[in-house]
């Protein structure tokens, strides 16, 4: 980038080259590494290694599978369900040879012997679920699992962790050595796999590494330079439809939102984002060509409850509880005033669909009403003290004491772990905060630079079991992969449901999202947990607020999964 | 941050001979409370902290605001609307009375950070220096181990262990700004031991304890003193630092470090009210305390001089 | 000469020494674990597990500290996990751009600094040198990221003339080629900084300007420029050396600060990002990386100082 | 003798005839200070022949430096002429342009500075800062400057001048650094070379040796000086004329033989009859100095009057109020009662006393009773070496210094026992060994009989009592954040010595003995004179009722005036208080005044030791001698007469000592034998050498008087 200091130069607006505020990825194999699988590293993976399937949530389309881009068509199910038939369509390798099923068989291999390492496992998951996986003949396969599972479910939350590689040119267990059959077997496998990772491990050769050279996606490696620059060039042999229409896509990181914002205003680069407190901006940004756009995410925000924290645990477990602190955090307002309207209200676990901006407010179950949450306190036996502490007056199991565990004097006093760098959170939480004091519930917040870290689920004895609730929304808590089943976050011992929320009713609607086809499902599951309050829900934010030059084109609409498609972008 | 406290060295004061022949009875403190006022900018910056001080302090007393609840309804309200002279933030505080508070905050951890800072200092620093022998070296070389630890980096570290409030940031800034008085104390207590009025004290029969206590300490605390008092400059100014990183205290609590970097993300808002005045008052106030120690220093030398 | 070689060298490596353990016990206190905040919150247990075993954190730290200092003998700092880098690959990457912004900017904060503390020394309590005393300290009570702001919104957005980010490049040349990139983080890191240089250079004048020899130069008849420019500035400039020396750790922090600002991913940023993270490879390794230079920066100084000052340099090889 | 008379006779003859080359007129100088402006010259007129040596006397503080200053045109930080007129080569040096005034001052005149170790750049060749004037001023090319300055260091008496020129000045003992200075202030060579105090940081040996140079200088440049210094001694031996100066003013002006014959201003009097020689002349030892009471006055007040009034025996009220103005003629002066012109009385041409010492037995005064008791204090084989090392930063352990080489000496009860030596020679750290502060490498220290080394904590501490030390500074040796009262308690409270009311009492009681009033308890070091410190400092001494006082150099720092006080009140407490002293001092003639016995060290070991008569009088060590010989008296035919023992060069490293006579690379008699150790030998007048100058004197030691 030595000419893209000064202020003219800066951009390419005009010219076939889009500059983009990026972070520089760092994993390029196609299967995910544990702590690898950040945004940008999909969107960089997708860009050379196009996955089987790929989504588009508009709603047009069958299991949300995006008919163009996909590398295969539909699957077609027998066996009652339980088996999947999927046929190849025509693609090459950026040398020429043709995508085969022998590239899905490489993949598979190499998942199944090495499925520790991979980032995407759950046990009982794929690949444990697949009974039988049989190739059919260069285009067809077809995959068999366990149980039936809802087809839509396993489409987009299971299927969509394929991506074909280029057996031809990777079954081999050193850059020496000759292509074979090596990964057939599970120690040939790990030994490719071996190979492969540590390719991956070394950076400075992404763009050298004869390995990285053969891709399927519309997008070549040109230049690469560890947490710098990273320079894509049009794949001049790319076999899908949705050729790249741009020759070339700078990825430009920044050290952090201020850094990128004074570029952005100075019109260096050509996509990047606002940060949320200088969305007035939007006008200047505008008047310098701009397009300022929010980018809405396929998420959810919730601020998670710690069931099993030794002290406070038993209050959360009372559901009168949860809904009168989530009847103090007046989402609309919040999302309004201090996300400046970049962030909407989530009511429940199924994010609303992408455009509709968040679900309706008078659709959450409980919306913002402090006197109604003093009410419910008051009529449980809690002593409410504005400005003061509340304690609980009347301890008991009745329906009008405070609940089991709880003792009497028990004070209202919670402390919050967020994140650190993201002043919309920290206003958030001064209003939540103040909301609460109103009614004697003393908040403390404690900013942290990862929460998650610090927040982990744990066993009430555990000394890691302190905290009260915890947050790590400041950009959306969890995306979903196209299907929104709540399988990973709210069901009984799921690896992202760090405050241990166990609802045997929950656990069930859980799984008949995954295993029956009733689309009901999802909304049953959607229902209960909207009003049962695993967590608090809280306003959902854009996952970023993009600006882009307004004579790009093809930017809109930003995929809710956060991938970018760089292939569709054109000067105007 | 480079620190100034440790870039000057005491003994820097041009000489002015005071007549001892015939000079009036004064004390020591007499004195050097004239020598301070002498120096003009040690004036203006004591005039600007006990300025900033009061308004910070006693501010509250007469200017009544809601620190405590927001108000959505009323953000980003410019100066003089709705009665808000400064106009009211991004969860509808009011910026003056938020000044006032965060103020309290910024100066008290100063104070306390710097003076933590030296007395943590001081105590090493004497002991080294006067022990000597193999306890100086071990005390000292830890002393060089935590100074090439670059500060910020400790700070960051420290305050990611700890929740930031308030007096954990004096706990984070303390445990490290007393760096620099160590070794300044240290080198002070070398020079001091050798003294001839230590070596008359000695000739008398005089214990090492005696020394310190009546000797080496109160002549040391002139440098003492002074440095405190850049220490407060720095650990203001560390706390500032420590806002910018992400590490302040958080919410409702407030310093003018944390509002001004938080201000700093309204710089294009065109809410100039949440970025110059803390900016200001956070330079107005470290200024300050370096005018002060200046002046400090004219005063603690002079009256060490004879003609 | 080897001997004062020797010593101050077995001291240095007691304070490297002493900076791992610290840097270690400090890391080993951090809440949380490394691994969730590596794995990120979808992470399993056995993922979990499994990172921990790896990278030796599910052994005692002592044993963990053991095999770190084993492995730093032979030149290795581990690996970053979190940037899929090694650290020694990592740190060399950025310590350049952080080498050429300290070492810019304390060529450019000296600069200045010399002729306003020799102005300062010369017309000592009189309005030139409240003036700059009283600007030098004005910068100096600025927050460097306040004054790069300031600086960004002056140069590149209400007069731009200068581009808000440092030179992208990683080598030394590529940043290099880009002055006008340099411009503002380096005068940014250099003013606020200059009030500590400016007044150890006034004090030493001062200092000099005092002493008999400065008489008896005038006594020669010398003009005043003369006497303060060869006779007083060689001696008042001599201890700005040990200075330098020791404001290595200083200058990193305000790298820091400044690299975040103009988009420079030197060390400071490297160092801030592991923080975050818990890449303790990384938080451990620049903890060393600079600790070796402050140490080496310091006997540089000395070594410099004694080259330089004749007193020094003979009284040494004299007896 | 004749030398000198007649260089100086045409000048004072006939002044009309020879333009002066240098005259002052009426000069007064002003220092602005942060409260009130000092006028440290008021008035201040006289004028200086072509050729002819002008000594400047007078106390400190009396503005002789603030004179040759204002000359140079080099005043401090806020100095300033404001009065007067400077005439050089008749031209007013105030009212040229400054360019051509630092031409003149580069060129015409030169000046030394007092302190050799401080006066040159250290960081700068010798030869680059001695031949700067020549390339500043006269464009001279490096080359030739460079030859040009090996020249004049040749001529200066440098030893390896063209080696020295690329040394750096820390590479130069104190005495070659002076010569650097000489030679730098005349590379030019100047008409007027002014040099203020250039000997005073100087032993005596090296001091004698630096005046010669300026006295051969002068002749070879033929060049005009101002010898500025407030030791009459040093000017009586090389000035042709004097001006005695007193607070700002210049009070006599005559010529040197005739200021010293009959001085007529009652201060120049006074001044006379406060050296210790004086009173030794006069009265033997037991003659009390006369000291001038009081302080000079502070110049930042107006004053009337005469200004030695408030402190002049013989003065009237008429001397208070009337601004006397100096007189006509050759002698000088501005007194309203002079001495009277006829009587040549006070000070009537003494016979010049020691240098013409025989080797005729001492005076039985002078001897000392053999001790009757015990010894108050016996330093048996003293040792005490230092580890050497450097105080740079590349410093390397390498060598010992060897501070005390077996030193051996006992003092009576009430015996006053002087040390005397070359600075460096050890008499400090001998000193600190015995008030215990130190302890001694080898070698025993009885206190009372008591081994130092045998005792105990508490013993030790005791032991402090009985022993005190008394430094030469003594401001630095008290806390300046104590008053007085806190000072002078401290040696009771460490001692445990009664309760608050005795304490106070004991402080008030020592006030009164060394004559303080009682308000100075509460003030602070800095607020006293030097004398008056001194005398705090003696008091401080004597809190503990100690037996024996040992004096680090206690009166080096102070004015002729004040040393006579201070000399005195130590004599007066030790006949009351039976007080025994070990007295320390460089200066032979003080030494001589106080001391029942001296012991005379050369680099570590006691060269001589032996009543204070004999070995002043009667030397019989060479060392012993030249340092006599060096040492100038006021006595101004002296200068002509020394004709003893001269030693050249430099004090050896106390880190490699020679072997054997550690004197002997310096010993004019030094033959092969030196290489071994003398003894020392002899009964009451030890000496240590193998030629000694002569015989023991016949006095048989049996045969001694009583000393006090
Ligand atoms: N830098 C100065 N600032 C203010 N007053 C000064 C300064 N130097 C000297 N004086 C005052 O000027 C007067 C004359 O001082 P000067 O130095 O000429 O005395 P002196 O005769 O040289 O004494 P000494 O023998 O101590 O050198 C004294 O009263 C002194 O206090
Ligand atoms: N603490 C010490 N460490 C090392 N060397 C020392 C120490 N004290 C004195 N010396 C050395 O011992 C020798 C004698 O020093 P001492 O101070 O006793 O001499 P002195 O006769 O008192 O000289 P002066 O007349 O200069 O006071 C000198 O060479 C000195 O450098
Ligand atoms: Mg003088
Ligand atoms: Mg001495």
């Amino acid at each position: 980038g030595g000419d893209s200091g000064s202020s003219k130069s800066g951009g390419s607006e005009g010219k076939d080259t889009a500059t983009v505020a990026f972070r520089t990825p760092n994993w390029i194999l196609p299967i995910s590494a544990p702590g690898f699988t950040q945004g940008e590293n999909a969107i960089f993976g997708q860009a050379l290694y196009r996955s089987l399937y790929q989504y588009k949530l508009d709603g047009t389309a069958q299991y949300n599978i995006d008919p163009q881009r996909s590398m295969a068509e539909p699957p077609v199910l027998s066996n009652g369900g339980k088996t999947l038939t999927i046929t190849l369509k025509d693609n090459t390798w950026s040398d020429g040879k043709p995508v085969t099923t022998k590239d899905i068989q490489f993949w598979y291999d190499l998942v199944t012997a090495n499925k520790d390492k991979w980032a995407s496992y759950r046990a009982g998951g794929f690949p444990d679920n697949i009974a039988e996986w049989s190739v059919k003949d260069e285009k067809t396969f077809s995959i068999t699992t366990t149980k039936a599972y809802n087809t839509a479910w396993f489409v987009d939350n299971q299927l969509n962790r394929i991506t074909p590689m280029p057996q031809h040119a990777w079954d081999k267990d050193s850059a020496g050595a000759a292509v074979g059959n090596l990964a057939s077997t599970p120690e040939g496998a790990r030994k490719v796999f071996d190979f492969l990772t540590a390719a991956s491990k070394d950076l400075k050769t992404y763009a050298s590494n004869e390995l990285w050279k053969v891709t399927s996606g519309p997008w070549k490696l040109d230049k690469y330079v560890p947490s710098g620059e990273v320079t894509l060039t049009a794949q001049p042999n790319y076999s899908g439809v949705d050729k790249p229409k741009l020759a070339k896509i700078v990825l430009r990181p920044f050290t952090g939102d201020d850094a990128e914002f004074n570029v952005l205003r100075a019109g260096d680069i050509d996509y990047g984002y606002v940060p949320a407190a200088n969305l007035s901006q939007e006008s200047y940004l505008k008047s310098k060509g701009y397009t300022v756009s929010p980018w809405y995410g396929w998420s959810v925000t919730y601020l998670q409850l710690n069931f099993n924290n030794p002290k406070t645990g038993v209050l959360f477990k009372q559901p009168y509880l949860r809904q009168s602190l989530q009847m103090l955090i007046d989402q609309p307002t919040i999302s309004k005033v201090i996300w400046s309207g970049t962030a909407a209200p989530t009511c429940g676990p199924v994010p609303a669909k992408p455009g509709t901006n968040g679900t309706d407010a008078a659709g959450c179950v409980y919306s913002f009403d402090p006197a109604k949450a003093k009410e419910l306190l008051e009529s449980h036996g809690w002593k409410v003290t504005p400005d003061g502490q509340t304690t609980c007056q009347t301890p008991g199991t009745g329906p009008n004491q405070c609940g089991e565990g709880i003792a009497a004097g028990t004070p209202l006093t919670f402390t919050v772990t967020s994140q650190t760098g993201f002043a919309a959170t920290t206003k958030m939480f001064a209003e939540i905060k103040s909301q609460m004091a109103k009614l004697g519930i003393q908040l403390t917040i404690k900013e942290v630079p990862d929460s998650v870290a610090v927040t982990p689920a744990c066993k009430p004895t555990e000394a890691t079991c302190s905290w009260d609730m915890s947050f790590f929304g400041s950009q959306g808590s969890w995306y979903y992969p196209a299907f929104a089943s709540g399988e990973r976050l709210f069901a009984t011992g799921a690896p992202v449901n760090l405050g241990s929320y166990s609802n045997p009713e929950a656990d069930q609607l859980i799984e008949a999202t995954q295993f029956s086809g009733d689309e009901s499902a999802l909304k049953a599951y959607n229902d209960f947990l909207a009003k049962d309050l695993p967590v608090l829900w809280m306003p959902n934010p854009v996952f970023q607020v993009s600006a882009y030059r307004s004579g790009l084109q093809g930017v809109e609409p930003q995929d809710p999964m956060n991938f970018m498609y760089f292939q569709d972008w054109s000067w105007k | 941050m480079t620190t100034l406290s440790e870039a000057v060295r005491p003994g820097a004061v041009p000489d002015q001979p005071a007549d001892a022949s015939e000079a009036p009875v004064r004390g020591l403190w007499r004195q050097g409370v004239v020598v301070f006022c002498e120096n003009r900018l040690a004036l203006v910056g004591l005039g600007l902290f006990v300025l900033l001080a009061g308004v910070c302090f006693l501010g509250p007393l007469f200017y009544h605001t809601d620190q405590v609840h927001t108000d959505l309804q009323a953000v980003h309200l410019a100066p003089g609307e709705k009665g808000h002279p400064l106009g009211t933030d991004g969860v509808g505080y009011d910026q003056l009375g938020r000044l006032m508070l965060g103020g309290q905050t910024s100066i008290i951890v100063g104070l306390a950070a710097g003076i933590l800072a030296t007395a943590v200092g001081t105590l090493w620093g004497a002991v080294a220096g006067f022990v000597g022998g193999w306890v100086d070296s071990a005390m000292m070389r830890v002393v060089d181990a935590m100074m090439s630890i670059p500060s910020l980096f400790l700070f960051m570290l420290l305050a990611a262990i700890v929740t930031p409030s308030v007096p954990m940031l004096i706990v984070i800034i303390g445990a490290f700004a007393w760096l620099g008085p160590a070794r300044l104390v240290r080198g002070e207590a070398l020079t001091l031991r050798s003294r001839e009025y230590v070596q008359a004290m000695r000739g008398m029969g005089g214990t090492g304890s005696r020394a310190v206590r009546r000797h080496i300490v109160p002549n040391a605390i002139g440098t003492v003193i002074v440095n405190a008092t850049f220490q407060v400059a720095d650990a203001i100014l560390y706390v500032a630092y420590l806002s910018f990183l992400g590490l302040g205290v958080p919410p409702p609590a407030a310093n003018w470090g944390g509002m001004l970097s938080d201000g700093l993300a309204d710089t294009y808002s065109g809410h100039w009210w949440l970025l110059y005045p803390p900016g200001i008052a956070i330079i107005l106030i470290v200024l300050a305390f370096n005018f002060i120690g200046d002046g400090l220093r004219d005063a603690f030398e002079v009256r060490l001089r004879r003609r | 000469m080897v001997r004062y070689l020797i010593t101050r060298l077995g001291q240095a490596l007691v304070v490297v020494v002493l900076v791992t353990v610290i840097a270690f016990l400090i890391l080993h206190l951090l809440p949380g674990g490394a691994a969730r905040a590596t794995l990120g919150k979808e992470a399993t247990l056995e993922q979990l597990a499994a990172f921990n075993h790896d990278m030796g954190y599910d052994r005692p730290w002592f044993q963990q500290y053991v095999m770190y200092v084993q492995r730093l003998l032979h030149g290795d700092l581990g690996y970053s996990y979190q940037l899929n880098q090694s650290v020694v690959e990592a740190i060399s990457q950025r310590l350049p751009k952080t080498m050429v912004l300290s070492l810019l900017s304390t060529l450019l904060a000296i600069v200045l600094a010399i002729p306003l503390g020799v102005i300062q020394a010369v017309r000592r309590n009189r309005w030139p040198d409240y003036a700059i005393t009283s600007l030098s300290l004005l910068a100096y009570a600025t927050p460097i990221f306040f004054m790069g702001l300031m600086m960004i919104i002056l140069f590149s957005q209400v007069w731009p003339v200068l581009p808000p980010e440092a030179p992208q490049g990683f080598t030394v040349a590529e940043v290099l080629a880009d002055p006008a990139g340099l411009v503002l983080p380096t005068v940014t890191l250099a003013i606020v900084t200059i009030a500590v240089y400016s007044r150890y250079v006034r004090s030493t004048m001062v200092d000099n300007l005092n002493e008999n020899y400065v008489r008896t130069a005038r006594s020669k008849g010398l003009s005043e420029r003369r006497v303060v420019l060869r006779h007083t500035l060689r001696n008042g400039l001599f201890p700005v050396i040990t200075l330098l020396g020791m404001y290595l750790p200083a200058l990193f922090s305000g790298a820091l600060v400044v690299e975040s600002l103009f988009n420079f991913p030197g060390m400071g940023q490297l160092f801030w990002q592991a923080a975050l993270k818990r890449d303790f490879p990384i938080l451990l390794g620049v903890t060393v990386i600079i600790s070796i230079a402050t140490v080496v920066g310091a006997l540089l100084a000395d070594l410099l100082y004694a080259a330089v000052d004749p007193r020094v340099r003979l009284r040494g090889s004299a007896s | 003798m004749s030398e000198s008379t007649v260089r100086h006779e045409p000048a004072a003859g006939e002044p009309a005839v020879v333009q002066p080359l240098l005259e002052l007129r009426d000069l007064d100088t002003d220092i602005a200070l942060r409260r009130g402006t000092v006028h440290a010259l008021d008035g201040v007129s006289f004028e200086v022949m072509p050729g002819e040596t002008l000594g400047i006397v007078g106390e400190s503080g009396s503005g002789k430096t603030m004179t040759a200053l204002s000359i140079m045109g080099l005043l401090p930080h806020g100095g300033r002429v404001t009065g007067g007129q400077i005439l050089f080569e008749g031209r007013d040096l105030r009212s040229l342009p400054a360019d051509e005034v630092r031409r003149i001052r580069g060129v015409r005149m030169g000046m030394v500075f007092q302190d050799p170790l401080t006066s040159l750049n250290p960081t700068m060749r010798i030869g680059v800062q001695v031949a700067e004037p020549l390339r500043v001023h006269q464009g001279v090319g490096r080359a030739e400057a460079r030859e040009r300055a090996i020249d004049i260091l040749r001529r200066v008496g440098m030893p390896r001048p063209d080696r020295i020129v690329d040394n750096y000045p820390h590479e130069l003992s104190g005495g070659m650094r002076q010569r650097v200075a000489i030679a730098m202030a005349l590379v030019c060579s100047p008409r007027l070379l002014i040099a203020d105090e250039p000997t005073t940081a100087l032993d005596v040996t090296t001091q004698r040796q630096i005046l010669e140079l300026i006295d051969d200088l002068r002749e070879e440049f033929g060049m005009a000086v101002i010898l500025v210094t407030h030791d009459l001694g040093v000017i009586a031996g090389r000035a042709d004329r004097v001006a005695v100066m007193y607070a700002g003013r210049v009070v006599e002006t005559a010529a040197t033989a005739t200021l010293f014959r009959t001085p007529r201003h009652r201060y120049t009097e006074a001044l006379m009859e406060a050296l210790p020689e004086s009173a030794i002349r006069e009265g033997g030892e037991n003659a009390r100095l006369y000291s001038i009471p009081g302080l000079p006055p502070d110049l930042s007040r107006p004053l009337t009057g005469c200004r030695f009034a408030p402190r002049c025996r013989h003065v009237t009220d008429e001397c208070r109020t009337t601004d006397v103005a100096l007189s006509a003629g050759s002698h000088q002066y501005a007194c309203l009662h002079p001495v009277p012109a006829a009587s040549a009385a006070p000070v009537a041409l003494p016979a010049p006393v020691r240098v013409e010492a025989t080797p005729e037995p001492a005076q039985p005064t002078a001897a000392p009773d053999e001790p009757a008791g015990t010894p108050v204090l016996s330093v048996r084989s003293l040792v005490k070496n230092y580890a050497a090392h450097g105080r740079g930063v590349l410093r390397r352990g390498a060598g010992q210094v060897s501070a005390v080489a077996d030193v051996s000496f006992d003092v009576g009860p009430g015996e006053t026992f002087g040390l005397v030596g070359e600075s460096g020679c050890g008499k400090s750290t001998v000193g600190r060994l015995a008030v215990g502060l130190e302890r001694p490498t080898a070698g025993q220290i009885l206190v009372d009989g008591t081994d130092l080394a045998s005792l105990t904590g508490r013993e030790r501490r005791r032991m402090h009592r009985q022993v005190q030390l008394m430094f030469q500074d003594s401001y630095a040796a008290m806390n300046p954040r104590m008053r007085v009262d806190a000072i002078l308690a401290e040696p009771l409270e460490i001692q445990k010595v009664g309760d608050g009311a005795a304490r106070r009492a004991r402080v008030a009681s020592l006030l009164d003995q060394v004559g303080l009033s009682r308000r100075v308890l509460e003030r602070y070091p800095h607020e006293f004179s030097g004398g008056q410190l001194q005398r705090i400092g003696l008091a401080r001494s004597l809190a503990l009722q100690p037996r024996l006082i040992v004096g680090d150099e206690p009166v080096s720092a102070l004015d002729v005036s004040i040393q006579a006080q201070v000399l005195n009140l130590m004599r007066d407490l030790q006949r009351e208080l039976g007080l025994a002293y070990v007295f320390i001092s460089h200066d032979l003639s003080v030494v001589d005044y106080m001391a029942d016995r001296i012991g005379v060290m050369y680099l570590g070991k006691l060269v001589e030791v032996g009543p204070a008569r004999d070995v002043v009088r009667a030397a019989r060590h060479p060392y012993t001698q030249a340092l006599i010989d060096a040492v100038p008296s006021v006595t101004p035919s002296a200068a002509t007469a020394r004709d003893g023992v001269t030693i050249r060069g430099e004090l050896p490293s106390a880190l490699n000592p020679p072997t054997g006579c550690r004197f002997r690379t310096r010993c004019p008699l030094a033959q092969e034998i030196c290489e071994t150790e003398p003894p020392l030998a002899g009964d009451r007048h030890q000496v240590a050498c193998h030629f000694p100058l002569r015989p023991e004197s016949s006095g048989t030691p049996v045969e001694a008087g009583t000393a006090a």
